[in-house]
């Protein structure tokens, strides 16, 4: 066990990846001599050398279309997008392809890859390197959407998903890259894709969220018990796609009150989707409206204003209080 | 210094070998046996006939729309003819030649068009991409191909196509780019048939060819004469033994012309002119290479007609075979995802039990087709 | 007062637009000489010429980047893309610039584009050509997105989105260009971008579309009311950004149940939306859940197989019932 | 006929005119007045002591992470100096030099790296474009510009500016095929600074110059030196006026280096031998400009000393306008769209009331900042 932060547990899975799976291939802008502009991909070509670890031109429709060639001939891709802001360049390249080649061919062929993307604010960060924009990822079919929120399912999560068959879209919430050290096995640990986390018992409100936004979320239970003796369940939700209902009905159903957190805009946002499936599955135990913390439908002001338009702890404790309150 | 012209190291040429009369440059002309030039005579002759038999299918409404290759059989065939098995084809949407050629079942491509997802199914063993629709895409998959064939350490390339229209995608240029930078064994072939839907290539494109934007990714180009299969087999020959030899990328311009409609669903007389077409039907591919064959003895009237007969029978058998497969419409949850999601379970029970609703699996009442204008 | 079918409506409004507005200018992929694929721009070019009606390469970021520069300097661009499939090319043009220009710049530079898109399915097209994504725009900041369903609504919001002074996703459902004709006025008529219609008044349950799926809804609505005596109210979204509130409360908190249809996937669909609103506004209004009935979280199958997998008259009713039934 | 090459009718040349020494090239030598000579040297220690302060301010805390434009004074101000003020300068990020020339306040440049919109927001008549992001992308909307000046009938013209990296996406492609196409008033120079962040030019593509890549286009390209202004000064005027007269556009490579970090995020010891920099260090485009105007009599020591001191004044003074500026928190609700949507209105009141909530408007206890390899 070594107490790693999040970058630490992600280049650790990358290096496990292309130590054990000699088609495994890294691609992305400065991930090379650079290492990363994050430094995720650290010792990593010095490990494995400039085929493995490749230093792509400024071309994002080319990451991705050339990963999907790779793929064809029996690679295992790992597409690193500089900023999930510069990610937009290859959507056609995904929807068009990556998410459809399965299907097309009948299984004949298959786009094993993995995108990594760092997404959300809060890093004072100039413009478009601050999106949240999950969403139209999730909302595609053919692609799975995984989410980590600290440096331990990081690790196992990226781990599983590049073991997937399918794609994934891995989204990095840059902010916790460096925010907090977690113990990390030695051995190489897996977590299956599509289960969430209760990471937090409670009886009294279920509060939803996953990514950056579960550190505000950790924080405003822990103040939530202590100051106003509100016991809070916490789901942290680790992949979009699939999206773990089972998990999130029992817990409403528990507790018959809800909220949900994210960075992402509010206009369907994944909240969205959370809220209607409890309506689908779980109407009836509901005691109160569910609430949604969220970004704003704004594009997320430039770094000296961002700060208040992100989902933290004083929005979550209100949005609680109000459910409680109902 | 101050002033200077800068030396491009690259070459811009331009290649024909059989011309239009069917008489061929014997210093240029390539080695071909008697059964290789009998295999392509046949590979053009059912490509021609089958684009003729598709076009009567959709009339009849028993295909979708159809984008034929009249006219455009020697540019896709001359480079899947001049690659091995073991090579890579990956096809725009107007390849039927090579793709015949390459081995996919022409039931395969029928039900293609007849909108069915086993017609984009290459058999197990085939180095083949289906047909791709969105333009110019194919080339960054087609240099992904090729970058996997590199790692693998042999000499195997990858032959990618693309339309003149694909041409001002940021696809072609980004896929061109990288192939270059990364020295992989890819031809893109642009099947240059001087439209994209209705914008003439020169609208297309200040350039004077599209050969030339080989310099921007400092490749070789060449432009051939699309419609001379000699022509075409020639200059994949050449390139994909510079790219079997590390040589890199070579972006071929295979000058043709698209002498029929884009589309069924589309009406060229409303943005082209007969006369434009007029000087190009004697440069039909066929024509000149039967002329070539039979004055060389290769095929006689009598060979020919007999070819044609077998041909038509193939094709007969093709759609027969076309027309009797059902879609099975549960697959398309079995392959989302290797394996189902829950909410893929979940709807697939839906969707079961909709079907079983009321018996046969067909809508009621939603929206009508009408799909006169698509193309 | 002519009967139009919606083809000819858009016809119209374009016709109108290009009149009024001399800086309006088309352009797109064949929507000069070839009057569209669809023909929707038919007559255009002839009687506006080429420096209004632009036939543009097959470069679909272009035709949206250039646009951009066309707003700065004053124009007024309307865009089409030959099918929403391939509207994906531009999707970095449109989150980077499109919808930031105006927030980044305080109102400097504004982007009063239209990008016309025609999505959906049932008009057995190639791949790529039926798909249904307005979640992706819908979901960005700083974009309307405007679903006509009809051609007299369909002319009159493409009056008015050409008059927004932001940019406007048109998003046209070409399964309904031919289905149908409609009198549409001959003087201008303009609809206010955000409002909903409530377009058939019931009182047993709201079901609520946009698009498309308005025809198999409103059929279904005939259907419950002679055979099954179910007085459905319909409600006809007309945009997904703004949304409107409002007309979905009023109908919901009279009826108490309610099904909403989209052919958009459903997984953070808008449909996701429509239901969290409600949850949010008018939950204690509700008398059962609330069903979606929407395109399944697959790729459209290619044409031979797509129908079953679309919302139909026979999926809306048996939905309405499951909410009446509960 | 049958294997030719094919002629460019395109010319590709090189220019530099003012050589490292300060020797100038009199044949080429542009006609500048003195006071011309003036404004540019003024405008480029403007720029660099800009330059240099911003690394300070931001080495302490004061700005967020910067992106220095060090050594490229001249190839973002000599096209800003050779176009006018009813011309459009469309800028990339590597382009203050220029945006100073062009009238943007310092303090707004300096509030856009302190993270405030006000930074993008050019004065109410400038024909300016604020900084852009995303790679290749301002060249689209650069091109889109020019198609509106051309619109407008005049003989205006648009310079856009990208880096070297930015020639290998598909959006540098899109708009330079389209404004040739078009034949649009566009002067496209790309910053050729050697550096992608970490990729070096000769990993970006196999093109042996920047400026071939015009053959594509079936443009006129040009190679400059980027850090002689005489040539940038030069190469512009000759493109502006081709645009002018409806020549279309011109693609300039202006050879330049990245002296410093690529912002002050990045680590270039990662990557780049510090011997690689050394030979660039005499070629700065201060220096020799410098010797050329000392040499010609237009500024002594004593005069520049004194431009030194007036420029670090503005620039003091620039700081202190930017730190006392304030945003408003409330404003981003404004401008979203012209006007608000019903849910922003809701949303609106919702932050009105959270930014009550405690006095003070901030948020407490979100993520705290992280950003040490943010570039
Ligand atoms: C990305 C994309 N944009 C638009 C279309 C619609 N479309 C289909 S074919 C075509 C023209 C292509 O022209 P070209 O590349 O010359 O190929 P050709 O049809 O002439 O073979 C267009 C615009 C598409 N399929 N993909
Ligand atoms: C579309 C896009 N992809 C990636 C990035 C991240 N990024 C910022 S600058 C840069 C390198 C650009 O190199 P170049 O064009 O040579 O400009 P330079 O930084 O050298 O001035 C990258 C990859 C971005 N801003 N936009
Ligand atoms: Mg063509
Ligand atoms: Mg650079």
């Amino acid at each position: 066990m070594a107490m790693l932060n999040m970058a630490k547990a992600l280049n650790l899975a990358l290096r496990e990846a292309l130590a054990e799976n000699d088609k495994a291939i890294i691609l992305g802008q400065d991930v090379g001599y650079d290492e990363g502009v994050f430094r995720i991909t650290e010792g990593l070509l010095k490990q494995f050398g400039e085929e493995r670890v490749v230093d792509f031109p400024v071309a994002e429709s080319a990451i991705i279309g050339l990963a999907i060639g790779l793929c064809v001939t029996g690679y295992t891709p790992i597409c690193e997008m500089q900023f999930s802001g510069f990610g937009y360049h290859g959507f056609h390249q995904i929807e068009s392809h990556a998410t459809r080649l399965r299907n097309r061919t009948r299984g004949r062929f298959t786009c094993p890859m993995v995108i990594r993307m760092p997404y959300g604010g809060g890093i004072r960060a100039i413009e478009h390197h601050s999106e949240s924009r999950e969403t139209i990822w999730a909302h595609l079919p053919g692609m799975k959407v995984v989410i980590p929120s600290g440096p331990r399912n990081a690790r196992a999560l990226l781990r599983a998903s590049i073991q997937d068959p399918d794609p994934v879209m891995f989204y990095e919430p840059k902010a916790s890259y460096r925010a907090f050290r977690e113990e990390v096995p030695d051995e190489p640990e897996t977590m299956e894709i599509g289960k969430a986390q209760v990471v937090r018992e409670g009886n009294d409100v279920t509060i939803i969220s996953y990514g950056a936004s579960m550190r505000p979320v950790l924080e405003a239970a822990e103040e939530l018990e202590e100051d106003h003796g509100i016991d809070a369940e916490l789901i942290d939700l680790l992949s979009l796609v699939p999206l773990d209902r089972d998990t999130i009905n029992a817990s409403v159903r528990k507790t018959g009150r809800c909220v949900v957190v994210h960075e992402a805009p509010k206009h369907i946002g994944p909240a969205a989707e959370v809220v209607a499936g409890i309506v689908e599955d779980s109407l009836l135990y509901l005691e109160a409206p569910i609430e949604r913390v969220t970004g704003y439908d704004l594009v997320l002001p430039f770094f000296n204003s961002e700060l208040p338009f992100m989902p933290d702890v004083r929005k979550v404790i209100s949005a609680t209080q109000k459910v409680l309150s109902f | 210094m101050p002033r200077k012209k800068i030396t491009l190291e690259n070459t811009i040429d331009s290649l024909s070998i059989l011309d239009e009369k069917g008489k061929v440059d014997k210093k240029l002309e390539p080695k071909l046996s008697k059964d290789d030039l009998l295999k392509l005579f046949r590979a053009m002759t059912l490509a021609r006939r089958y684009d003729e038999r598709m076009l009567k299918l959709q009339r009849q409404g028993r295909i979708g729309t159809y984008g034929p290759a009249l006219g455009q059989e020697a540019a896709s065939l001359g480079p899947a003819f001049a690659i091995d098995e073991s090579d890579w084809y990956v096809p725009s949407f107007r390849e039927p030649a090579g793709m015949l050629y390459r081995g996919w079942p022409m039931a395969r491509l029928m039900l293609w068009w007849g909108g069915n997802e086993i017609g984009a199914t290459p058999l197990p063993k085939m180095n083949d991409m289906p047909i791709s629709v969105p333009v110019a895409s194919q080339i960054q998959y087609g240099a992904g191909i090729a970058w996997g064939l590199k790692l693998d350490g042999g000499d195997r390339v990858a032959v990618a196509f693309v339309g003149d229209g694909g041409t001002s995608e940021g696809d072609f240029h980004e896929g061109l780019n990288c192939a270059a930078a990364f020295g992989l064994p890819l031809v893109v072939v642009i099947q240059n048939n001087h439209w994209a839907i209705s914008l003439p290539r020169h609208k297309q494109s200040a350039s004077k060819t599209l050969a030339q934007k080989a310099i921007a990714y400092g490749i070789d180009g060449i432009q051939t004469d699309g419609n001379d299969i000699l022509a075409m087999v020639e200059a994949t020959r050449e390139a994909v033994a510079k790219a079997r030899k590390g040589g890199g990328p070579t972006l071929i311009e295979a000058v043709t012309y698209r002498m029929g409609v884009h589309t069924t669903a589309d009406d060229p007389t409303k943005y082209r002119k007969d006369e434009e077409v007029e000087p190009w039907k004697p440069k039909d591919p066929l024509v000149r290479f039967w002329k070539y064959i039979s004055d060389k003895g290769v095929l006689d009237e009598a060979g020919r007609e007999q070819m044609e007969k077998e041909v038509t029978a193939q094709i007969s058998e093709a759609v027969e075979a076309s027309e009797s497969y059902e879609p099975n419409l549960m697959e398309p949850f079995d392959h989302c995802f290797a394996e189902r999601t829950p909410a893929l379970e979940q709807q697939r029970a839906q969707f079961e039990a909709y079907l079983n609703g009321n018996g046969n699996g067909k809508a009621s009442g939603s929206a009508p087709v009408s799909h006169s204008a698509v193309h």
